[in-house]
């Protein structure tokens, strides 16, 4: 027994064997199955139709587009709001604490409560659109608008707390000398933000940015709620398939989100020639 | 004394005959000889076996009957001492829930399960409803419409899936802003109306409501006829069978022509409940709507009381929804006294005086109803006239070959 | 036998050797210094004798038992860590109480121990702080004393006054050799700095690459080095080559000097600057390259014989310019080194 | 205590601000953040409390608490909202306990296919959550787990763990080397090295993981539903039909929300306190 403790790699292994077993029995178990599921006829033969069905109906390939879309859009607006917000974050001002407990409220608001405050705010007749009124103006149609503004919108608003958060850390952790070493060598204070910080912080950005790119794209409720009713997100037609009992398409639909988030991933990883050891941390003796 | 002999006679039978019982039906649970209950010895039998089995589990898949049901449940408990375990639920999921289970083989974990109308044909090919035939048993559907008792839009379900409660999509709208001689009555009208008002028409999505499934429908009973009309309505179809139809006929084709045109003109809502909110903040004048749902509505306000229902001519589709006992149910005996009260004159009175739900009983009518009531109701000359069976699977179809024909072209 | 005996200890990583067989004995009570530039084995061996890492062969007994293949918790050893490993969330009596507890020591001995170890590492105003509320030499008082209140067989130091200022630095070199001498524990100490080493130590182990070079009283290794490595790293030298006629040698450009053993051939000698004197001199062979005046002594850099050796005067009332010519004398022998390869010599 | 003191030492100089400058910032941060999550919660409060509410009312003009009544006057309500509880403590409990294993070797040990295992570990938060709820609602009704308290909580652990081995993976990664080995020279055993010295030094990421694996818990729906409803009832379940996306009438919606969103609300407040923002970072925003 003393010995096996000994041992690194046993010890390794007991160790992650609860929590990566947890995940294998429990995630990727029905994960397995549902990969098999999502090539299986009712009559347990292998079949394709189910892919094949995403891949030429006109609904199902606009609802990958939409899909992609709904992703990419509320990180570009997130990323305008969330570095300013975190360069502001950084200073000092009254009610700094309490600031930095509450700006992180809606990343634990469900996305379904997130489209109802859409609607209660910007639906067309509703309190903004009443309340500019009586100056003659009108709103712009934000809940269910061909441009899924209101989508964005929702999106922006649950994922910017999560982006600042990660983002202000990352501007926090580049060390003050740095900063300083940069303004004595004559870059001004924009430039040295440009040049220095925001390179040193772009690890913690791209993997805020990745992470919000899958959350938003993978989001069901909210595109449901204030999406236009014609470009609906695979998410979203994943559920109505779902609902209709269709579960091997659900499947198959859920893989192939699954596939273009994890592909997203891998392409980062190469990008950064990261993946493999992971040598970087922990520490050998 | 008699009945206690009974009882116990049936007790003992049942423990006989179980195992063969459990052979004929997908009711392995019972504790009484279903195939021996007829109308006459219903409450002989089935009443002390309900009591024997002391508590009765029921869902409900629809938000707005939570307190329907509460009064019913009072008067249940009240009557036979039976505790209920009730529950409210996601009807998808539900579903999809009692699908999994039938296919694990395990006992359903509801007896009582009041679902949506339009789920019956899936739920009937996963085997999940209890073959037994209600509609001939239950003492309380002597007045039962004679057509429900048989087939549910369409289909035979042989008595196994009763509706207990029936409402109607119609065409709503505000008569604060729709004079009464421009209600349209009949769908050339009502597209001219958008074209004279556009963006004021609401149209519900058919996949997200369905006030849009039905209005689908609808549309196509209005402009299809022969072969086509006779395809349309075939209700042996499979939903697969109707999905391959509906992608590929020429039949449909004014169908199409006529939602291209109605939603250049139209706004597509994403429900409706999104109908309705558009209308109360007075951006829609006329929308796609159910009828009981407005009453839910009006009561909370919700609605501006100028509110007005129609049926166009030719017809619109109603739908209902069943109370059933699924299959491998373990209180059989009280779920079969629960829907029997639930199909009982009084309480379908009650619930269709304080929610507008209409009642598949004969004997229960619209006149009954209050006078300010009938106001927000449709109208007697138009329903139940006017009224079409659904036939939700072909709707289903219908919306998803809208999805790739007009949304996504 | 002596308290601490290191036998022919190795480590691989892998198919690098980390240590050479390596054997030092250490007498208790002694001071012993483990000196080498980094990477030289030290720390390693160190880790070795807490436990902390497995050595790959040899032996290691302390107070006559075996211990190289006990648990750390089970070797009664303590150590003084470069970074303290002060426990952030415990007060300074936590950090202290925390090995008597593990050891199940009673509670009145408890106090007592805490006392005395508060007491002679003067940290009895500090009790209740956290480590964090500590300056880094208090911090540095916290670990020393949470070492001694183990009473372990053997105190380890490694690189302790590292983290600290130069002036700090030797203050504390003082506090803890006085603290040595009261408490008498038999202590390893490792350092890369020679000064430190010298200081402090009662007797020094130099290591280099994985092996031991030598062992020595800072006196004999300063003075009389076996070792190239060992001249070179404690303290400034000029390494020679000479030509060796008995008890004479001739230097690279032609002086004679005497050797302090005799020897025959080419060897090679390491004479330390302050054993050097220079002489401004219009004849000599010799040109100042170089000056730093350093108070108490001034440092010269000389070119001679296309060689560049250094001189250190002490007492100077005036500098030799740059650029003058000068004379090297050489008042004793010279140290001649063992060891010596060509290759060194070049 | 801790979190202050590392917060201040993180930021070690600011610039020099003027008063006004500091007023500015001040208004700018909390006027923004009033418009985008008070104005929306304030009028959700009223639609939940408004007895019709129509154009052109800027505000409601008559008000009824009937509603909120009428759901909380429901007694299961009681019974689901202690479940709920019950459920996510345990299911924090869970998390914690099986996740600090799997962190310490993540980080502090290096092995070959790291990055694979921290991909695996991150792929719940990726991979649709349906797909997995149905594929678990299928094995459960195998194993006979389904429709119990404990499918629930094993299957809830699925969603909660992710972030808990991440975040306690960041924060153990903050340990020294070397106060294991000085516990350990010191006399302390496998035991009390974690007992006495990782379980308090983990306490900051055990406060962020269990206070998100709370909330996860206490307001995961799709999951719970498709395998314990309706014989385990928690909150969610009992109040997500009020949110039906196709019939959700506001007014009850705005209702449920509150209730739903209660337990986030306060925890974020006091979060502010507690929550250490850079462990959250590393935990979260790394991939």
């Amino acid at each position: 027994m003393g010995g096996l403790l000994r041992d690194r790699r046993a010890q390794l292994l007991l160790l992650l064997a609860p929590g990566v077993g947890y995940l294998l029995v429990f995630f990727g178990g029905p994960l397995l199955s549902a990969l098999i599921g999502s090539f299986r006829q009712d009559d347990g033969s292998f079949t394709l139709v189910f892919y094949e069905r995403i891949f030429t109906r006109a609904s199902m390939m606009r609802g990958l587009s939409t899909s992609i879309y709904y992703g990419v859009m509320p990180v570009i607006v997130s990323l305008a709001a969330s570095v300013p917000l975190a360069l502001l974050i950084r200073r000092s001002f009254f009610g700094r604490k309490l600031f930095s407990g509450l700006y992180k409220l809606p990343m634990a608001v469900p996305g379904i409560i997130v489209g109802l405050m859409v609607i209660v705010v910007f639906e067309r007749g509703g309190f903004l659109d009443r309340l500019v009124a009586p100056l003659g103006l009108g709103l712009p149609k934000l809940v269910r608008d061909d441009w899924g503004i209101g989508v964005i919108l929702a999106s922006v608003w649950k994922q910017v707390p999560f982006m600042t958060l990660i983002i202000t850390s990352a501007f926090a952790a580049i060390p003050e000398d740095i900063r300083n070493a940069a303004r004595t060598l004559g870059a001004s204070r924009l430039k040295t933000f440009f040049i220095v910080e925001v390179p040193l912080a772009m690890p913690g950005i791209t993997a805020a940015i990745l992470l919000t790119f899958i959350g938003s794209m993978g989001s069901y409720a909210i595109p449901d709620i204030v999406g236009p009713p014609t470009a609906r997100p695979l998410s979203v037609l994943m559920v109505k398939e779902f609902n209709q009992g269709r579960f091997n398409q659900v499947y198959a639909m859920g893989m192939v989100l699954s596939l273009f988030a994890v592909s997203v991933l891998l392409l980062y990883y190469s990008l950064t020639s990261r993946i493999g050891t992971g040598q970087n941390r922990g520490d050998a003796s | 004394m008699s009945t206690k002999f009974l009882a116990a006679a049936a007790l003992a039978l049942a423990a006989m005959a179980a195992p063969c019982l459990a052979a004929d039906s997908n009711m392995k649970n019972l504790d009484f000889d279903l195939s021996k209950v007829t109308r006459e010895n219903f409450y002989d039998i089935v009443v002390p076996a309900a009591k024997a089995e002391g508590s009765v589990t029921m869902y409900n898949f629809a938000g707005s009957f939570a307190d329907t049901w509460k009064e019913l449940i009072t008067r249940f408990e009240a009557k036979y001492g039976i505790k209920v375990a009730y529950s409210d639920v996601k009807g998808d999921q539900a579903n999809q829930q009692l699908i999994a289970v039938q296919a694990a083989g395990q006992d359903s974990p509801v007896d009582a399960y009041f679902a949506g109308g339009g789920s019956y044909p899936l739920l009937s090919s996963k085997g999940v409803v209890g073959n037994i035939s209600l509609t001939s048993i239950l003492p309380n559907m002597a007045n039962y419409d004679p057509e429900l008792a048989k087939t549910v839009f369409g289909k035979p379900h042989g008595g196994s899936f009763p509706l207990v409660h029936l409402n109607q999509t119609a065409i709503g709208y505000d008569s604060a802003f729709v004079k009464a001689e421009d209600v349209p009555k009949s769908f050339e009208e009502l597209l001219a109306w958008a074209e004279k008002n556009p963006k004021r028409l609401g149209v519900t999505l058919p996949a997200k409501g369905g006030s849009g499934g039905g209005f689908i429908y609808s549309v196509a009973l209005n402009y299809l006829s022969g072969d086509c009309r006779k395809q349309l309505t075939d209700y042996n179809q499979t939903l697969q069978q109707a999905e391959d139809w509906a992608m590929q006929s020429k039949c449909l084709d004014p169908v199409w022509d006529y939602y291209r045109r109605l939603l250049a003109v139209a706004e597509l809502t994403n429900g409706n409940a999104d109908t309705l909110n558009l209308i109360n903040n007075q951006q829609l004048y006329m929308g796609t709507v159910w009828e009981d749902q407005v009453m839910t509505f009006l009561g909370t306000k919700q609605l501006p009381d100028s509110f007005r229902l129609t049926l166009l001519e030719k017809g619109q589709v109603g739908s209902g929804d069943a109370m059933f006992v699924p299959a491998n149910a373990k209180h059989v005996a009280a779920a079969l006294l629960l829907i029997d009260m639930a199909i009982s004159k009084e309480f379908q009175l009650w619930k269709l005086e304080t929610k507008a739900s209409r009642s598949p009983r004969t004997d229960v009518t619209n006149d009954l109803m209050p006078k300010a009531v009938q106001e927000h109701v449709l109208p007697q000359s138009v329903y139940p006239r006017l009224s079409l069976p659904a036939f939700w699977d072909m709707s289903t179809a219908l919306a998803e070959a809208l999805d790739e024909k007009v949304l996504n072209q | 036998m002596s308290e601490l005996e290191i036998c022919n200890i190795t480590k691989d990583y892998g198919p690098s050797r980390a240590l050479h067989p390596v054997s030092i004995a250490v007498e208790r009570g002694e001071f012993v210094t483990i000196l080498g530039p980094s990477g030289c084995g030290k720390s390693t061996l160190l880790r070795i004798l807490t436990g902390i890492t497995q050595p790959s062969g040899g032996e290691i007994h302390l107070g006559g038992k075996r211990i190289d293949q006990a648990p750390p918790e089970a070797r009664d050893v303590a150590m003084v860590f470069q970074s303290y490993a002060l426990f952030p969330h415990m007060s300074v009596a936590g950090n202290l109480a925390f090995g008597l507890k593990m050891k199940k020591v009673r509670k009145d001995e408890r106090a007592r121990r805490m006392a005395h170890a508060l007491e002679i590492c003067n940290l009895a105003g500090l009790v209740d702080r956290m480590p964090r509320q500590l300056s880094g030499g208090q911090q540095q008082r916290v670990a020393l004393a949470r070492a001694i209140v183990m009473q372990p067989s053997l105190l380890l130091f490694d690189e302790p006054l590292s983290n600290l200022d130069a002036k700090l630095r030797d203050t504390l070199r003082h506090e803890l050799t006085e603290l040595h001498r009261r408490i008498g524990a038999t202590s390893l100490y490792v350092t890369h700095d020679q000064a430190e080493a010298m200081a402090m130590s009662d007797r020094i182990v130099v290591m280099n690459e994985g092996r031991v070079v030598e062992t020595g009283t800072p006196l004999e290794l300063y003075r009389a080095p076996k070792h190239v490595f060992t001249a070179t790293f404690l303290g400034q030298t000029n390494l020679l080559p000479v030509v060796a006629r008995g008890a004479e040698a001739q230097l690279p450009w032609g002086q004679s000097v005497a050797l302090d053993a005799p020897a025959t051939g080419d060897i090679q000698v390491s004479v330390r600057p302050e054993n050097i004197d220079i002489c401004a001199d219009e004849a000599g062979s010799g040109t100042v390259c170089a000056v730093s005046f350093m108070g108490a002594n001034a440092l010269y850099t000389v070119e001679i014989g296309g060689r560049r050796i250094r001189v250190s005067q002490s007492g100077v009332e005036h500098l030799i310019e740059t650029g003058r010519r000068v004379t090297l004398q050489f008042p004793g022998p010279v140290h001649r080194l063992n060891g010596t390869t060509a290759q060194e010599a070049a | 205590m801790n979190a202050l003191a590392i917060e201040t030492a993180s930021m070690p100089r600011r610039r020099v601000f003027t008063p006004e400058d500091r007023i500015l910032v001040t208004i700018g941060l909390y006027g923004a953040l009033i418009l985008a999550i008070a104005v929306p919660l304030a009028l959700m409060f009223l639609w939940s409390i408004a007895d019709g509410w129509s154009p052109p009312l800027i505000v409601p003009k008559d008000y009824t608490t009937a509603r909120w009544a009428g759901i909380l006057g429901d007694g299961s309500l009681i019974r689901a909202t202690v479940n709920s509880i019950l459920i996510a403590v345990v299911v924090t409990v869970l998390t914690a306990a099986i996740a600090l294993p799997t962190a310490w070797a993540m980080a502090r040990f290096p092995f070959r296919l790291k990055r694979l295992v921290e991909i695996f570990i991150l792929a719940p938060v990726i991979i649709p959550g349906l797909v997995v709820a149905v594929g678990i609602g299928q094995v459960f009704l195998l194993f006979g787990l389904a429709y119990s308290v404990t499918g629930v909580i094993l299957v809830q652990i699925v969603g909660t763990l992710p972030l808990m081995i991440r975040l306690m993976t960041a924060t153990l990664e903050t340990i020294p080397d070397d106060l294991i080995h000085a516990a350990r020279s010191l006399g302390a055993g496998t035991v009390g090295i974690v007992l006495h010295i990782i379980l308090p030094l983990a306490v900051p990421g055990l406060l962020a993981g269990g206070l998100m694996s709370f909330i996860g818990s206490f307001e995961e729906f799709d999951k719970s539903f498709i395998v314990g409803a309706p014989v385990v009832e928690t909150l969610p379940i009992k109040l997500y039909m009020y949110l039906d996306p196709y019939s959700m009438q506001l007014p009850l919606a705005s209702i449920v929300s509150f209730i739903l969103l209660l337990p986030a609300l306060v925890v974020f407040i006091v979060a502010g306190r507690i929550l250490r923002d850079d462990l959250m970072a590393a935990g979260m925003g790394k991939i």
